[in-house]
């Protein structure tokens, strides 16, 4: 019962946070709707017995790839006048189709969801170990050594490319 | 139904206790430090000046809102909240004594606890940094902004080193739950084996509060009063009492992790918490007496090239220990 | 009679050694050494006919082979010559004649600068027309055809700064190749029906052809030699063959090339014989050509060319003689021919050479004592051409006319008979012209030197008294020369032959041939030169003196046409195959920038489409699956 | 306890929005952002699936997914900056120097 | 010893990457003649038992699919082989070039198209086909006149994109090899014995055909030929004219009609007609050209056409007369284009209306030049004669009609040769501006290159025999194939042996 109520609340923080980043205008605004959602994105991780990416999801995504986010808005938005006023005619033009499309993928999503039928309920909690970060290190240092090395190489490789661009042209 | 009551009765114990230890620290830093510079301090309220910390308090309560016509209101009140909240709630999972058992059920001290404890509290303080960085920009002064950069980078550079001095202690306890970890170390505190990761996290624990030798952005003479300059009156004191929370829950992690948590041979077990992390506390403001302050520069170097070096050898050396051991 | 060969390589080595060392060994050594090659292929021709002379009539034949030349599938071929009468006959003539032509022409190139190239040029004419006449098969006579075809076209256009001589030389050899491919044409059918084609072979096994393939066979075997032998219509190059030099018009365009044409009907008679409907067409044709060329004659003004039409009206005599089948008298007729048309043309150009390069008529005259050698020499000549009784051509001409009547051929022999007073007509105006009144040119004209003297004397020695080889009713030692060779295969000789000659009509061409001189003489004899005509002639004398404006009609339906067919064609592939081409490269090359706008840069469009496109790839997944 | 339906539906809704979002926008942060939230829709599906078949490739590719998403983050930014030193404003429809 | 004939250009090729520029050309000069002497060396060895090789070597290459780098030598190639051999060799020191790569290029054509020759194994034969483009397309690029880039590129675009089909029908042979045989093979041995349905078998002719007929040119596919054979350099022109467009009609008689007998008889009269075309369109095309080497070029493509037509005649005697006119072809081709060149060098233009008056200024050159002209014409006597008797013998024997209506094109090489020569030699001599200062005149050192050419022109003019004796027996290997499968009633009429 807790968590259909936990769920809910959850769900809808993150509706509201996604909705505010596209609307807010001021990118901080946008920013901190962002963190919002990912926090409440990390609530239904819990629920979904995801403790480790609840925590990685708040440490990672909330902690330092948004705090990096603000870090940029702050430092450039705060010299810069607001966007040009006039709307461009163009840019309405674009949102609505978005919008449009948006709609139809939705639509699409959910006419397959339900030809597949809500697939049922939720499988009960078996046992303590799904989840729990012993299980994903496991997972990660055995079966998924490769993705997990490959993924260091990529960060390997942005650090350098955000040194090399970073570097004050001299 | 009864567990929910449970973690609302302990949150609001945890927080009371909390308020009350910042508001004892307050008065015994003004005191400490006074008496390192041979003065009496603060003597005039209450005996010896115990109650000085009320009247701080009461100052701050009834001091006048100033808010910045150009900042951004909703930002520049919600910052402070931020900043505190995710003091006390980092506090929540750090068990300061053996479970109770009262009413027949064995009650845990801490509040929640899901067994990954240690990463909850490591999320929980990256999410206060938004306090200080939302802080210096609501406040749309140059100085201020500027100082909440700065110190964010400095946190986040330094959060790095403290996880990797943690991840040591995390190996040899084989666990992230801290109730197995202070488990574990009963026969030996983890302070021996990891004496490098100790000294590391000790540094970064300096760091993260933003205390004396990297105490930059609030220095007076170069960014006013760094992120909270623009903050009067109670928004100010949370600020305050943020950083005495954050102060008082990395000690209790420090303990927790390298000096057995709440075992000690005679006196009861949550006392032992107490004398630990007042040990810490004095550790601190011993700091703040005597060290001067790192430039920046100096300070972010420090941070990425001394001490992540030295704490990835140490994780390591002890991944190669535990390896070989087990 | 392996050594026959001898006589072909002789004027080979001249022409080879005048070719490259012409220039370096002079113009005397060069003069020795080919005049020299065509005098010892003279003396040789000579021995092998006193050897032909000892064997029996039936034996004279021999087909010595030297390599075998091509061994492809069904052409199998050997290179082989022929002696037998015929073809030492034609030796006989070529070897002679063109002997007294090197002769004269030492004297009349004499100051020519290409003097070297010009003799090789005649001896590589020899060898390529002994060759023609000796093959023992039809390609090595297409070979020899081949030859003499180049070496007109290369002495027709000898002066090459003239472009009219270039002009003519072009049409000579374009329509000599005309003529090559008939005989090519022959040949394939030949190979395809008999596989084989040595003569020998083929004539005994005509038979065995059907009667169509005789027909066509013939009729291209006769395309050949008319080319060749400028029969109507094929006759427009020889009078435009008079841009070179005179020796050579004497040589190639009276005595020898172009009598190539009878030479092949007469060597392969049997083929002829086999296909009558082809051999009226050729006597109608010969018959016809006479008399038109004859009264084209009558109008022409240059020398040259007045003479050149006589060759071709005589080649129309001889055609209607080897047509009817009269081939002997055909082929004696040519012999004849030989003498005086080489001796007209040579006597002709002493009178340009004397005038200094002046070849109209109407600016001579009056020649008769400044030339006194040339003037009795051509007089003879002028007399045999035109038959007048006693000389060559009266014999030869009227036992062609004799053969025609005899036959039953009653219309070609009426036709030989109009065009022999028309001959006497035209030859007779010409000598009249440029002989007697006074003269009209503003030269001072000299006898030519002795070098080109003697050839003309020996010439008219022979047309005055060859003619006497076969009188009619007392003996003809001709005929019974060439007797075995139109014996071996059937259809050699026609019953008529040796019947009683018919005095009357003899009697009537000899007066016809007198009335033509004096109708010459009343017209140019008597001083003065009427160069306007009365009225009702000058339409007539128009249409003739423009040689019916066969050339003009020639030239633009062939000519004309594929000039313009060309450049036609040309255009075509230039604008719409190289179009094509082009076209599909600039249609790639306009894809390419019709979709390069799609890439402008604007971030959100390709958001946009990558939306789409997802959106678009998830419908499909849903729906569809 | 709640279907999994709910929460492919909750990622379906965040994905649409954040795809929304992306192309409504012309300050390339705010695209930014609008990407980061359709990763994370993402993350939320391979969490519930991951729950429903109660394997933990989902979690693994979650962790990918974060990392990759913070590298991304990291160079894009850096681009951001680079482009603000050039030019006073940065709006995406003028960054167009690439186009064919 | 067939491979020292192929890797002999090859390595003077790299021993003059070493020379010094400027003894590059009579070194290659050097290698070309050896080369020369090696195929006559080989001569013995063409002979071998039957229609089949007369020496074959065949070492494995590509293991996974089967290829053999195997080369083969009967009658048909030595002839080709002793053709390209004499022409590149005189060609290859014709004009003195001052760089180097010239010369290696010029080796590398030459080595490419004896591969072509020698090549028993269908890849083998491909890889040559392809190779052979590429020295070609840049010796015309670099070396070549004013508008280089555009014909190098066209002709270029227009031989690759057919010999793409051509990669595909080569494949889809090695799968058939595969299926029937149990093993990819691409042997052209192998391959004619295969048993391929009629379908597959045309479209597999079409795409050979449209290929080769591409090189040859022929009528549609002839608008890469003016441009690249006038801005090509002469000696280029050459090779192209004489060498490489024998390739293709090599590889009809050694590859599309033995492999694929039906349909060469289904598309014989295709061929036909198109040859038909060709031969008429070329020459009156040739009639009106003001450029002299195109003049030649269009007659190479009326001469070709008859040679194509020849082949399609499908008769014995067609294919000896097909090939002895593509030996023929090959040498006056070469020496029209040569002769023509340095005309060309020495008064600094090609129009016919400008040029004229050689034989005033340079009779030497100019009696050559006629006697190149006259072979070309077919002036019986000569080699150009040979050819043409046998060929139109042959065309005759099956197809009467197109004997007929080739015979016209006969005439008309009559009329634009003899204009050639007489806008080239006669006529007053007119001060060329573009003239280099030297007399036209033909000096020694290329009197003696073209020598061989001359006396060839007029030795197998009286003695055709000598080739008709050597591709005797591989013609009759490959008629007979043709005709063996001949079910249809175009079956071919008997020779008619009757002695």
């Amino acid at each position: 019962m807790l968590s259909t109520v936990v769920f809910w609340i959850a769900a809808v923080l993150a509706v509201a946070g996604a909705i505010g980043v596209v609307t807010l205008r001021n990118p901080v605004h946008t920013a901190l709707s962002l963190v919002l959602t990912m926090l409440s994105l990390g609530v239904l991780f819990l629920l979904l017995h995801a403790e480790f990416l609840a925590v990685v999801e708040v440490l990672v995504y909330a902690g330092a790839v948004m705090v990096l986010f603000l870090f940029v808005v702050t430092l450039l938005m705060a010299g810069v006048k607001p966007p040009r006023e006039e709307h461009h005619l163009r840019l309405a033009y674009q949102t609505l189709i978005a919008g449009l499309f948006g709609l139809i993928l939705f639509v699409l999503v959910l006419h397959s969801l339900v030809g597949a039928g809500w697939v049922g309920t939720l499988a009960g909690p078996q046992g303590g170990s799904f989840g729990t970060i012993a299980s994903f290190g496991t997972a990660l240092f055995t079966r998924y050594l490769l993705p997990f090395e490959l993924t260091a190489v990529v960060l390997l490789v942005a650090v350098i490319g955000v040194v090399v661009l970073g570097r004050e042209q001299e | 139904m009864l567990t929910v009551i449970l973690i609302i009765v302990k949150g609001l114990i945890t927080a009371v206790l909390l308020l009350a230890a910042f508001g004892v620290m307050t008065w015994l830093e003004r005191k400490v430090l006074a008496r390192f510079q041979f003065r009496p301090g603060p003597n005039r309220l209450g005996p010896a000046g115990v109650m000085q910390f009320v009247a701080d308090g009461l100052k701050l309560v009834f001091k006048e809102e100033i808010i910045p016509t150009a900042a951004d209101r909703a930002i520049y009140l919600l910052a402070p909240f931020i900043s505190l909240t995710a003091a006390i709630v980092a506090f929540a999972v750090i068990p300061w004594g053996p479970p109770l058992h009262i009413f027949g059920r064995t009650v845990p001290m801490e509040i929640g606890g899901p067994d990954i404890g240690i990463l909850f509290i490591f999320a929980i303080t990256a999410l206060g940094v938004y306090g200080i960085i939302l802080g210096g920009w609501a406040s749309s002064n140059k100085y201020s902004l500027l100082g909440g950069l700065r110190s964010t980078a400095q946190i986040i550079s330094y959060e790095l080193a403290m996880g990797l001095a943690v991840t040591g202690v995390l190996l040899l306890a084989g666990s992230t739950d801290l109730n197995t970890i202070i488990a574990r170390q009963y026969h030996l505190w983890y302070i021996v084996p990891e004496i490098l990761g100790f000294i590391i996290y000790v540094i970064t624990m300096v760091a993260e509060t933003n205390r004396t030798p990297f105490d930059l952005p609030e220095a007076e003479n170069e960014l006013v009063a760094g992120y909270h300059t623009e903050y009067t009156g109670l928004k100010w004191a949370m600020y305050m009492m943020a950083e005495y929370i954050n102060m008082i829950t990395v000690s209790g992690l420090a303990t927790t992790l390298f000096l057995g948590g709440w075992h000690g041979p005679w006196l009861p077990p949550e006392l032992w918490f107490l004398i630990k992390v007042a040990a810490f506390m004095y550790f601190f403001i011993w700091l703040r007496a005597t060290l001067p302050r790192l430039r920046y520069d100096r300070l972010m170097a420090f941070g990425w090239k001394v001490l992540l070096p030295v704490a990835l050898l140490n994780t390591l050396a002890t991944a190669v220990w535990v390896a070989v051991a087990r | 009679m392996q050594d026959a060969i001898v006589i072909l390589l002789l004027p080979a080595l001249g022409s080879l050694i005048a070719a490259i060392f012409g220039k370096s060994i002079g113009r005397k050594a060069t003069a020795y050494v080919t005049v020299g090659a065509m005098g010892a292929a003279f003396l040789w021709t000579l021995s092998v006919f006193w050897r032909l002379l000892q064997l029996p009539p039936a034996q004279r034949s021999f087909d010595p082979v030297y390599w075998q030349w091509i061994h492809a599938g069904a052409l199998k071929l050997q290179f082989g010559l022929l002696i037998d009468p015929l073809s030492t006959t034609f030796f006989l003539i070529v070897t002679f004649v063109g002997f007294l032509i090197h002769l004269y022409s030492v004297g009349y190139m004499h100051d020519d600068d290409n003097f070297q190239r010009f003799f090789s040029y005649l001896n590589l004419f020899a060898l390529a027309m002994l060759l023609l006449v000796s093959a023992d098969n039809f390609v090595f006579l297409l070979v020899g055809w081949g030859g003499v075809g180049l070496a007109s076209y290369l002495l027709i256009g000898f002066w090459h700064t003239r472009p009219s001589a270039v002009q003519a030389a072009r049409k000579a050899l374009v329509l000599n190749v005309a003529g090559d491919v008939g005989i090519m044409l022959a040949i394939f059918i030949l190979v395809t029906t008999l596989g084989r084609l040595n003569y020998a072979g083929v004539f005994s096994h005509v038979s065995s052809l059907s009667a169509f393939q005789v027909e066509l066979i013939a009729f291209l075997l006769y395309l050949g030699a008319a080319a060749k032998s400028a029969q109507f219509p094929l006759h427009v190059w020889l009078p435009d063959a008079m841009e070179g030099p005179t020796p050579v018009s004497a040589l190639i365009h009276a005595a020898t090339m172009v009598t190539a044409g009878v030479y092949l009907v007469a060597r392969a008679y049997p083929i002829f014989h086999a296909a009558p409907v082809a051999a009226e067409w050729i006597a109608g044709i010969g018959a016809f050509t006479a008399l038109f060329a004859a009264t084209i004659a009558i109008t022409q003004n240059d020398i040259k060319r007045v003479i050149a039409y006589s060759t071709v009206s005589q080649l129309g005599y001889m055609f209607l003689a080897v047509g009817i089948g009269a081939y002997a008298a055909g082929i004696f007729h040519l012999t004849m021919h030989a003498f005086f048309k080489a001796l007209l043309f040579l006597a002709a150009g002493s009178v340009i050479h004397a005038v200094s390069g002046e070849q109209d008529m109407r600016k001579m005259g009056g020649l008769k004592k400044l030339l006194p050698i040339t003037y009795w020499t051509m007089l003879i000549g002028a007399a045999s051409n035109a038959g007048v009784p006693l000389f060559a051509g009266f014999f030869s001409k009227d036992e062609i006319l004799g053969q025609a009547l005899a036959s039953g051929h009653f219309w070609l022999w009426l036709v030989g008979v109009v065009t022999a007073f028309f001959t006497a007509l035209y030859i007779f105006r010409l000598i009249f012209l440029t002989f007697h009144g006074k003269y009209r040119g503003d030269g001072h004209p000299h006898e030519s030197p002795k070098v080109m003297t003697i050839p003309l004397i020996v010439l008219a020695v022979g047309a005055l008294f060859g003619g006497y080889l076969n009188v009619p009713g007392a003996w003809s030692v001709f005929d019974d020369w060439l007797a075995p060779v139109f014996a071996r295969y059937p259809g050699g000789t026609i019953a008529a032959a040796s019947a009683a000659p018919n005095w009357g009509a003899m009697a009537l061409t000899a007066v016809l041939v007198l009335v033509g001189i004096y109708v010459a003489w009343l017209f140019f004899g008597r001083g003065e030169v009427r160069t306007e005509l009365p009225e009702g002639v000058r339409g007539v004398h128009k249409v003739l003196y423009n040689k019916y404006y066969i050339d003009e009609i020639g030239h633009a339906a062939l000519v004309w046409t594929t000039d313009h067919l060309g450049i036609a064609l040309d255009l075509f592939d230039r604008i719409v195959m190289d179009g094509i081409v082009m076209g599909i490269a600039a249609l790639v090359k306009a894809w390419g920038e019709a979709l390069a706008p799609l890439q402008d840069g604007f971030l959100r469009r390709y958001g946009l489409a990558v939306l789409i496109g997802g959106v678009a790839i998830v419908a499909y997944l849903t729906l569809v699956q | 306890m709640v279907p999994i339906g709910y929460y492919l539906v909750l990622s379906a809704v965040l994905f649409v929005i954040g795809g929304v979002g992306v192309l409504s926008r012309r300050n390339p942060l705010q695209m930014f952002m609008a990407v980061e939230l359709m990763w994370n829709a993402v993350n939320l599906s391979f969490v519930a699936f991951a729950r429903q078949y109660l394997d933990m490739a989902g979690h693994i590719f979650v962790f990918l997914v974060i990392t990759v998403a913070a590298a991304e983050v990291a160079i894009g930014l850096a681009i951001i900056v680079m482009v603000f030193r050039k030019r006073e404003h940065v709006d995406v429809d003028d960054l167009s120097l690439m186009k064919g | 010893m067939l491979e020292v004939l192929f890797f002999l250009p090859v390595l003077g090729a790299l021993l003059l990457l070493l020379l010094p520029a400027k003894a590059a050309r009579w070194t290659a000069f050097g290698v070309a003649v050896l080369t020369f002497l090696v195929t006559l060396y080989v001569i013995p060895a063409a002979y071998g038992h039957g229609s089949g090789y007369g020496t074959l070597i065949s070492v494995p290459w590509i293991g996974a699919w089967g290829v053999n780098w195997s080369l083969g030598l009967d009658g048909l190639s030595l002839v080709l082989l002793i053709l390209t051999t004499v022409v590149s060799a005189v060609a290859i020191a014709w004009t003195p070039v001052r760089d180097r790569t010239y010369y290696v290029l010029f080796l590398l054509l030459e080595a490419t198209a004896i591969g072509v020759f020698l090549a028993a194994d269908l890849f083998v034969f491909y890889v040559f086909w392809e190779a052979m483009i590429i020295p070609a397309y840049i010796l015309i690029a670099s070396y070549g006149g004013p508008r280089r880039q555009r014909a190098a590129i066209k002709f270029l675009i227009y031989s690759l994109v057919p010999s793409l089909l051509m990669l595909a029908a080569v494949v889809v042979l090695g799968y058939e090899a595969f299926l029937q045989l149990g093993h990819w093979s691409f042997s052209i041995t192998a391959l004619s014995h295969l048993s391929l349905p009629v379908s597959t078998q045309m479209w597999l002719f079409a795409a050979f055909a449209f290929a080769f007929m591409v090189k040859i040119p022929t009528f549609p596919f002839h608008s890469w030929m003016p441009e690249a054979y006038a801005e090509a350099p002469a000696p280029v022109t050459t090779m192209l004219s004489s060498v490489l467009s024998k390739t293709a009609l090599y590889a009809f008689l050694r590859i599309a009609m033995p492999i694929l007998p039906t349909a060469a008889q289904r598309f014989a009269p295709v061929l036909g007609v198109l040859a038909l075309i060709s031969i008429l369109y070329g020459a009156f095309v040739a009639l009106a050209q003001r450029d002299g080497k195109l003049v030649i070029g269009y007659s190479s493509l009326s001469h070709l056409g008859l040679v194509l037509l020849g082949i399609a005649a499908l008769s014995y005697t067609g294919l000896q007369g097909a090939v002895l006119q593509m030996f023929n072809h090959g040498i006056y081709a070469s020496g029209l284009f040569l002769l023509f060149g340095l005309v060309e060098e020495r008064l600094g233009t090609r129009d016919l209306e400008a040029l004229g008056g050689l034989e005033a200024r340079g009779p030497i050159l100019a009696g050559l030049f006629l006697i190149a002209v006259l072979t070309g014409l077919g002036l019986p006597g000569l080699q150009g004669f040979a050819g043409e008797i046998t060929l139109l013998t042959g065309i005759y024997m099956t197809h009467a009609v197109w004997a007929w209506i080739a015979v016209v094109a006969v005439i008309l090489s009559a009329a634009y040769f003899v204009r050639l020569f007489q806008k080239v030699a006669h006529g007053t001599p007119r001060a060329l501006e573009g003239a280099t200062g030297e007399r036209p005149e033909i000096r020694g050192g290329q009197i003696a290159l073209i020598a061989p050419l001359i006396l060839a022109m007029v030795f197998f003019g009286l003695y055709p025999k000598a080739i008709t004796k050597t591709i005797g027996p591989a013609l009759t290997h490959v008629s007979q194939s043709v005709r063996a499968t001949a079910q249809g009633p175009s079956a071919v009429t008997s020779e008619v042996q009757v002695k």
